[in-house]
């Protein structure tokens, strides 16, 4: 699957996106979370609990109970300053 | 009923004549134009002005985050014509960010719905503004006043 | 700053332009156009089209009813620019009677300002619509949700 | 004093503007509109009691009350439909 990542987060993670291979126990966008932080000290940091940051699965904004399965891209990023 | 994501500038009188061009039903057109605003820090004892910023958004997201904020304000009221044009890249202050124009037969769902527009995409598309500043280039955090202003569309009806 | 009263058509893109050019201290323009749009009156059995009215207007008293209107919304709201363009005259369905366009450093000004200018032009401004019908020429009654949406800011802070 | 008339008043009056001398006891707004029901059929009905018209003072809206003592111009017209 492919992850992407937006903005200061992009910088915190060391990447614009990666691609990753999820074990069976990872159905929704929390577990895919709780799964990265343990990349790279950089994932634990913009992906730690409390921190202000969004999600989207193919695209459109989803929460942390939304599955994952069969999805090509999930993206995270901080909040929208836009407009 | 159109949206458009684009590094390049736009015309504002080219893109409302296109808009509203032989329809005859519309009463009241209402347009918001976003533009870069000098800013100013302080860095240390001084103010420092900021002159540009540069907009990263999520391509393919950000096309469909708009469509679905102009079907939303579709539902919401009785309009005949919408557009918004969004810009991303380097802007400097003065330069033109965003285009958001609404016709209706009524004026106040012309106003209503463009207001609406404006709140929500600031935000639900998926922009960031990267400021340069003396110190180096920062992220700008999110600003509460958005999220209120977008929320009270939540419990008020059209 | 800038409010006319005019026969002739106004070009929105050429006026925004000149509004807002070499002020970076605009964040938001917001803008109204207000349009002659095409409307059906009962005649008999039929429903017939109107396609033209005349506005009348007491030049002088105009102007100064227009700088008034203008005056109060800038003591209300922090405004950097402010544009009136009002036309008179023979106007067809589709076209242009009134641009009102208002910058300011922050969007929710940029919008109640316009919006107030809008609703306060309707009820404060000497203008008279004389509709061309199917029966002959008709003055156009007062409309009470115009006196509604001025009055409102009678008792609402900016 | 030039008084003036816009709108269907203008053709119920039967004139855009007329001149008028005006006597001593006619003060204020609302005293020029009594004074003006009684020149004709057509003032009469333009200005009646209970018809919803407006007035202004040299180009200034006034309500009945204001004195038109120096005024030059004081104009009568139905509520405004223009915007």
């Amino acid at each position: 699957m492919r992850i992407r990542y937006f903005a200061w987060m992009k910088r915190t993670v060391g990447a614009a996106d990666e691609e990753v291979a999820l074990p069976e126990n990872v159905k929704t966008v929390g577990d895919l979370v709780a799964f990265l932080r343990a990349r790279s000290p950089g994932h634990a940091e913009a992906l730690a609990e409390g921190a202000a940051f969004g999600a989207a699965v193919d695209q459109r904004t989803a929460t942390f109970d939304v599955p994952i399965a069969g999805a090509r891209e999930v993206a995270f990023f901080p909040p929208f300053t836009g407009g | 009923m159109t949206v458009r994501v684009q590094e390049a500038d736009f015309d504002v009188g080219a893109e409302l004549e296109a808009l509203t061009a032989g329809n005859k039903r519309i009463g009241g057109l209402t347009v918001f134009v976003g533009l870069v605003r000098e800013m100013h820090v302080r860095e240390g004892l001084h103010r420092e002005r900021i002159d540009a910023l540069t907009l990263e958004h999520y391509p393919g997201m950000t096309e469909k985050a708009l469509l679905d904020i102009e079907a939303e304000a579709r539902q919401r009221w009785p309009l005949e014509a919408t557009l918004i044009v969004h810009r991303y890249g380097r802007l400097e202050a003065g330069e033109r960010i965003v285009l958001v124009a609404v016709g209706s037969p009524h004026r106040e769902a012309a106003f209503g719905a463009c207001e609406f527009l404006v709140d929500w995409l600031k935000t639900k598309a998926p922009f960031w503004k990267l400021e340069e500043t003396p110190a180096g280039d920062k992220w700008v955090a999110a600003h509460e006043g958005d999220d209120a202003a977008a929320q009270r569309w939540e419990t008020k009806a059209g």
